[in-house]
């Protein structure tokens, strides 16, 4: 099965989520530069990665969400071209408008790297399913600016869709309604600031990110 | 600050401004032959200062064992290089940011994190872990919560950023500190053995590239700055400091390491302190040519620089280069996908001087070797530390409630919990760390990308024993992270250091310095155990106080398969505490002493370097034979706080007993080196007793697993819980209401 | 001719940055202080040209809806300064 | 009264968020731009008082020395407002 991974400058976890979509799919991802103007047609799912695009400068994600390759993955995304941004890649989404709401600033102002514990808000997504019974998971969270906020209306819109897919356990940076990560109206967009491309290997962040993995990729 | 226009003549003033001495410049006049102008006098200023010429230091650094069947490259380079098999090779160095941090926290931690990870790339390694020792003054100093703040920030802003995990480190708190903090980072980098980078330039008429970010007038005097003493002046003075850029720095690892991957370049060195100047002069000197370089090519962030401004300049994120001719076109665009100002600013020479020219004249017209060769070389007066008493158990109080004890042993300053320290670094980020500071292990683990082997990394020192003793001290520094690699089961290979310090013109302070290096050089002969990079931090001193003497040392160790790795975590309800290693209830400059006392006196532990080896090669051989579920190693605050860490880590209480005729407080918290806890079950007590003996190795049942308490035969008994919140939230506690500027 | 874009948080959204430098300086003394707001202000040089000021501001203007400011959480303001 | 807190890099600092917003800009197709500098503007609400101005400027001046600006690459301007 062909995946992608988006680089832009000073992406850093790219490298991260070509080695999981690696190890789950036995294929080595495409990586597709900001610049390219076009996503390879037999791409079937599109990992937007962590990190610190141009360097986080003037708003996480900001710059990004301009490059030309996000232009054509929004176009492949209505078509319904599944997408799983993380972290940085979420920053990018919601900046893009591919997902609603901003991440702002953490409230105590602080980078945060930890384990986080998630319960899954909606197990039935295309993103879930896999999940089964469990309903909480442990996943590495490392965000700066992970605050998720949207007005009450489209927190209420969002949560009346099922479109809040995981949520802290013990909050880590103010999000509204413990938002973790969220899906586009359509299902096919999830954007969450934990990092489940570090939770696919024991010996590194535990193994809580291979059902989400394995949850999309069978989907297709 | 020195004047920047050109000058006609060369006072004893400007002499002196440039922090060089009338025989310094008397050498100068008769290398030159004639008066230097002043962009001519800056750079043998820099270049002979402490910071670039090791002047005070050189001539007992070189006495370092840096050989061994592992080295690749010693001291000398950018950076050591080891080798790990399989054609992998490791790289790696510390450095110091001592004074800029103090100035500006933030940038200057930045920076230097961004510079040592320049030193690691330049020869050809993606970096792929750092660790920082950092050292403040005393928690309730007014500036000390905004400095802490300041640096932790500094450090993970530019870590993060560009997307190496920080996996490690040590933040110790002491008044001796308060005028001067230290900054301390390391970075280690994975390159192939036969694609490794060095800076010597080679060839003539080769051209040289300039790579990076645009010269601005950032840091100028920055290493002759790191080469003063402060005053109270020092704080007004504030010298234009650095601004770091860690999305060009990235941009930088990920052309240069593009650009590597052909056969473009012939030489590469970052420009570190004294930027341009040190960068050509390390090159060419080492590659035996001269160079010459159009400064107008120089790509400039300001108008109107002068030649000495852009010679001196430290502005961050930039490399120099020397490139195949016939490769220019291949370099130029490989730099220009990744957005970054590329020239050609010149070439190399066969003169044997460095060449400047500016606005079409020559500014500049210099012999290259005296600027590294003679440079100069100073031997000078130490005299040792005064040895101390030894203190013996009787002679320090025992404590009149234990529990208390314990507590304050477990939230002194430095054995506090550092979470609040390095949640704010990226740890995981690259996908191969299997353990780092979260789990408060002795070393951080990392693997090596796509294979199952890993290397293990830590940094220690502990100043109030080398105050005591230098020479025990360095030997204990040393001593200390080999134990901390062994106790993850890893093979420990080769050490840098920085070694921080006073002013080295006073004879006691220089004294410690040569004790210093005395002990770890005898320890890491008795280890095989090679230092292979390093850096010197000398005037650490405020109005006349030096810091104590802080040699800080990043050892580096081999795990060839992580089918036999341990971490102080894992141990199992109902399994047994085994204590390897002599214990004779050291107090002297011990934790418990300080915690509970406010004293600091008395000799430190002694080391014995064979017990050290004995015992560590058989902790090793235990691990590799699955015979321990966890290991710690002990050091400061003894077997009680080695097994609290270890019951904090895991979850599980602890229920020691004391088999020997100390009193409670010296068997509990006594620092005797060269020990380790191992917990293992009810089957292998036995056969580790017996093959310990058989080896000359001390081994004693202390202890259970088990419950929710931390408890101890005839001295403590606290909730787990209780007393590791304790512990976790002194530094929060700490920081909270920390101002820094927003 | 320069551009100022001042660019802050819209009314309802909170502003933790702002929260944090009030309680900072509340802390340092500073009890007058009962709120303060964190913004930004890009400053913006143009190369030489006769476009005049609204043709300058209209693309200003579109230079923060695309990228400088995030109006799903900020508004802006632009100011113009013929030097 | 309220305060407002210009706050910016010093001439001569490196600008990477400036430089970099600039360049995007210019990616985006905004050619015009030759330069962006990015700075901070900190709104201060003071609780009622009959300070005068004077008094209230060298509050503020101090809290911009002690918190608001780091003096060593940056420098600020304050500018007050009665509403
Ligand atoms: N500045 C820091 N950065 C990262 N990790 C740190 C820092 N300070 C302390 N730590 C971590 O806290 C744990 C305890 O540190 P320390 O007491 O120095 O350990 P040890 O005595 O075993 O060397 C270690 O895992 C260390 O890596
Ligand atoms: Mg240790």
């Amino acid at each position: 099965m062909q995946t992608a991974v988006i680089v832009f400058p000073a992406s850093n976890c790219d490298r991260d989520a070509a080695t999981a979509l690696e190890k789950l799919t036995g294929k080595a991802p495409r990586m597709v530069w900001h610049n390219d103007p076009i996503i390879p047609d037999d791409v079937r799912f599109v990992v937007v990665p962590g990190g610190f695009s141009y360097g986080d400068y003037l708003r996480s994600g900001a710059i990004a969400a301009n490059s030309p390759v996000i232009q054509d993955l929004k176009r492949k995304a209505e078509a319904g071209l599944p997408v799983l941004g993380i972290c940085n890649g979420f920053q990018i989404l919601t900046e893009a408008r591919m997902l609603p709401g901003a991440l702002m600033r953490n409230t105590n102002q602080k980078f945060v790297c930890r384990i986080s514990r998630l319960r899954l808000a909606n197990a039935k997504t295309r993103f879930t399913k896999r999940y089964d019974a469990k309903n909480e998971i442990d996943i590495p969270v490392a965000h700066h600016d992970g605050n998720f906020f949207a007005d009450d209306d489209t927190l209420r819109r969002i949560e009346g869709n099922g479109q809040v897919v995981f949520r802290y356990v013990d909050n880590p940076n103010g999000s509204r309604n413990d938002i973790a990560g969220i899906v586009n109206e359509a299902g096919n967009v999830l954007g969450m600031m934990p990092h489940p491309e570090r939770a696919v290997d024991k010996l590194h962040g535990g193994t809580d990110g291979i059902p989400l993995f394995k949850s999309i990729l069978e989907s297709l | 600050m020195a004047p920047t226009k050109p000058a006609d003549g060369i006072t004893p003033e400007i002499v002196a401004e440039h922090g060089l001495s009338e025989s310094e410049y008397k050498i100068i006049l008769d290398r030159v032959g004639r008066e230097p102008n002043l962009t001519e006098l800056g750079i043998f200023s820099v270049m002979w200062s402490e910071h670039c010429s090791y002047k005070s230091s050189r001539r007992h650094l070189g006495k370092f064992l840096t050989k061994s069947d592992r080295v690749i490259q010693g001291p000398g380079e950018n950076a050591g290089v080891i080798d790990i098999d399989d054609g992998d090779a490791i790289i790696f160095k510390m450095e110091s940011h001592n004074h800029p941090s103090y100035i500006e926290p933030y940038q200057g931690a930045a920076t230097g994190v961004g510079g040592i990870m320049r030193d690691v790339f330049t020869m050809g390694a993606r970096p792929i872990a750092l660790l920082n020792a950092l050292r403040f003054g005393a928690p309730d100093h007014p500036k000390t919560k905004s400095l802490v703040a300041g640096v932790v920030a500094g450090i993970g802003g530019y870590g993060n950023c560009v997307g190496v995990p920080t996996v490690g480190g040590e933040t110790n708190f002491h008044e001796g500190y308060n005028g001067n903090i230290l900054v301390n980072a390391m970075c280690v980098g994975l390159a192939r053995t036969d694609n490794v980078f060095y800076s010597a330039a080679k060839g003539v008429g080769n051209p040289i590239f300039y790579v990076g970010s645009k010269t601005g007038r950032d840091g100028i005097h920055g290493a002759t700055m790191a080469s003063a003493e402060f005053d109270d002046d020092s704080d007004e003075k504030r010298p234009t400091v650095q601004v770091g850029d860690p999305f060009t720095e990235k941009l930088l690892i990920e052309a240069c390491l593009e650009l590597m991957a052909t056969d473009a370049i012939i030489a590469i060195q970052d420009m570190g302190a004294a930027g341009l100047t040190s960068s050509s002069i390390e090159m060419a000197d080492k590659g035996g040519v001269g160079i010459k370089l159009n400064l107008d090519k120089v790509p400039q962030r300001e108008e109107g620089m002068t030649p000495y401004e852009m010679m001196l300049s430290e502005s961050q994120e930039r490399m120099l280069m020397v490139i195949q001719p016939g490769k220019e076109k291949l370099a130029f665009d490989v730099f220009e996908k990744w957005g970054l100002d590329v020239a050609k600013i010149g070439v190399t020479t066969d003169t044997g001087h460095l060449v400047l020219t500016h606005g079409r004249k020559t500014v500049c017209d210099i012999p290259i070797s005296p600027l590294a060769d003679d440079a100069p070389n100073y031997d000078r007066p130490h005299v040792p530390t005064e040895p101390r008493d030894v203190l013996e158990p009787h002679q320090v109080p025992e404590p009149t409630d234990f529990n208390d004890a314990l507590l304050r042993v477990m939230t002194d300053p430095d054995m506090a919990s550092k979470r609040w320290v390095w949640e704010q670094y990226d740890r995981h980020v690259m996908a191969d760390t299997v353990d780092s500071s979260q789990s408060g292990g002795d070393a951080a683990i990392i693997r090596i990308h796509g294979t199952n082997k890993a290397i293990a990394i830590t940094t220690d020192c502990t100043p109030r024993y080398c105050y005591a003793d230098p020479v025990e001290g360095g030997k204990q520094v040393v001593a200390e992270t080999w134990r901390n690699l062994t106790a993850v089961g890893a093979d420990p290979i080769a050490i840098t250091d920085c070694l921080n310090f006073g002013n080295p013109e006073r004879p006691e302070i220089m004294g410690q310095f040569v004790g210093c290096i005395e002990g770890m050089n005898e320890a890491c002969r008795a280890f095989d155990y090679p230092v292979v990079s390093g850096n010197v931090s000398l005037y650490n001193e405020t109005n006349g106080v030096a810091i104590p003497p802080t040699p800080a040392v990043g050892g580096v160790g081999l795990i060839s398969d992580l089918g036999y790795f341990k971490t102080l975590k894992g141990m199992k309800e109902g399994e047994t505490l085994i204590l390897l290693g002599e214990t004779k209830g050291w107090l002297g400059s011990s934790i418990y002493l300080r915690a509970l006392h406010n004293r600091e006196d008395g000799a430190p532990p002694s080391v014995d370097l064979a017990a050290e080896k004995r015992t560590g090669d058989y902790v090793r051989k235990l691990i590799r034979n699955r015979r321990v579920s966890a290991v710690h190693d002990l050091s400061d605050g003894g077997l009680a706080a080695a097994a609290s860490d270890m019951a904090f880590a895991t979850g599980v209480g602890v229920a020691l007993t004391n088999p020997s005729d100390l009193p409670g407080h010296a068997w509990y918290f006594g620092e005797d080196q060269a020990r380790y806890l191992i917990s293992t079950d009810a089957n292998s007590i036995n056969p580790i007793l017996a093959t310990a003996e058989g080896l000359g190795v001390k081994a004693q049942i202390v202890g259970k697993i088990g419950g929710d308490r931390i408890k101890a035969t005839d001295a403590f008994d606290v909730s787990l819980v209780g007393m590791r919140d304790r512990w976790a939230n002194w530094m929060p506690d700490l920081m909270s209401g920390a101002t820094e500027t927003v | 001719m320069i551009a100022r874009v001042y660019v802050g948080l819209k009314p309802g959204v909170l502003d933790p940055q702002g929260r944090t430098i009030a309680n900072s300086l509340n802390d340092l003394g500073f009890n007058e202080v009962v709120d303060a707001k964190q913004g930004k202000v890009i400053e913006l040089r143009f190369a030489e040209s006769d476009a005049g000021r609204d043709a300058v501001e209209a693309r200003v203007k579109e230079m923060c809806e695309k990228l400088l400011a995030n109006t799903v959480i900020e508004s802006y303001r632009i100011e113009l300064d013929e030097e």
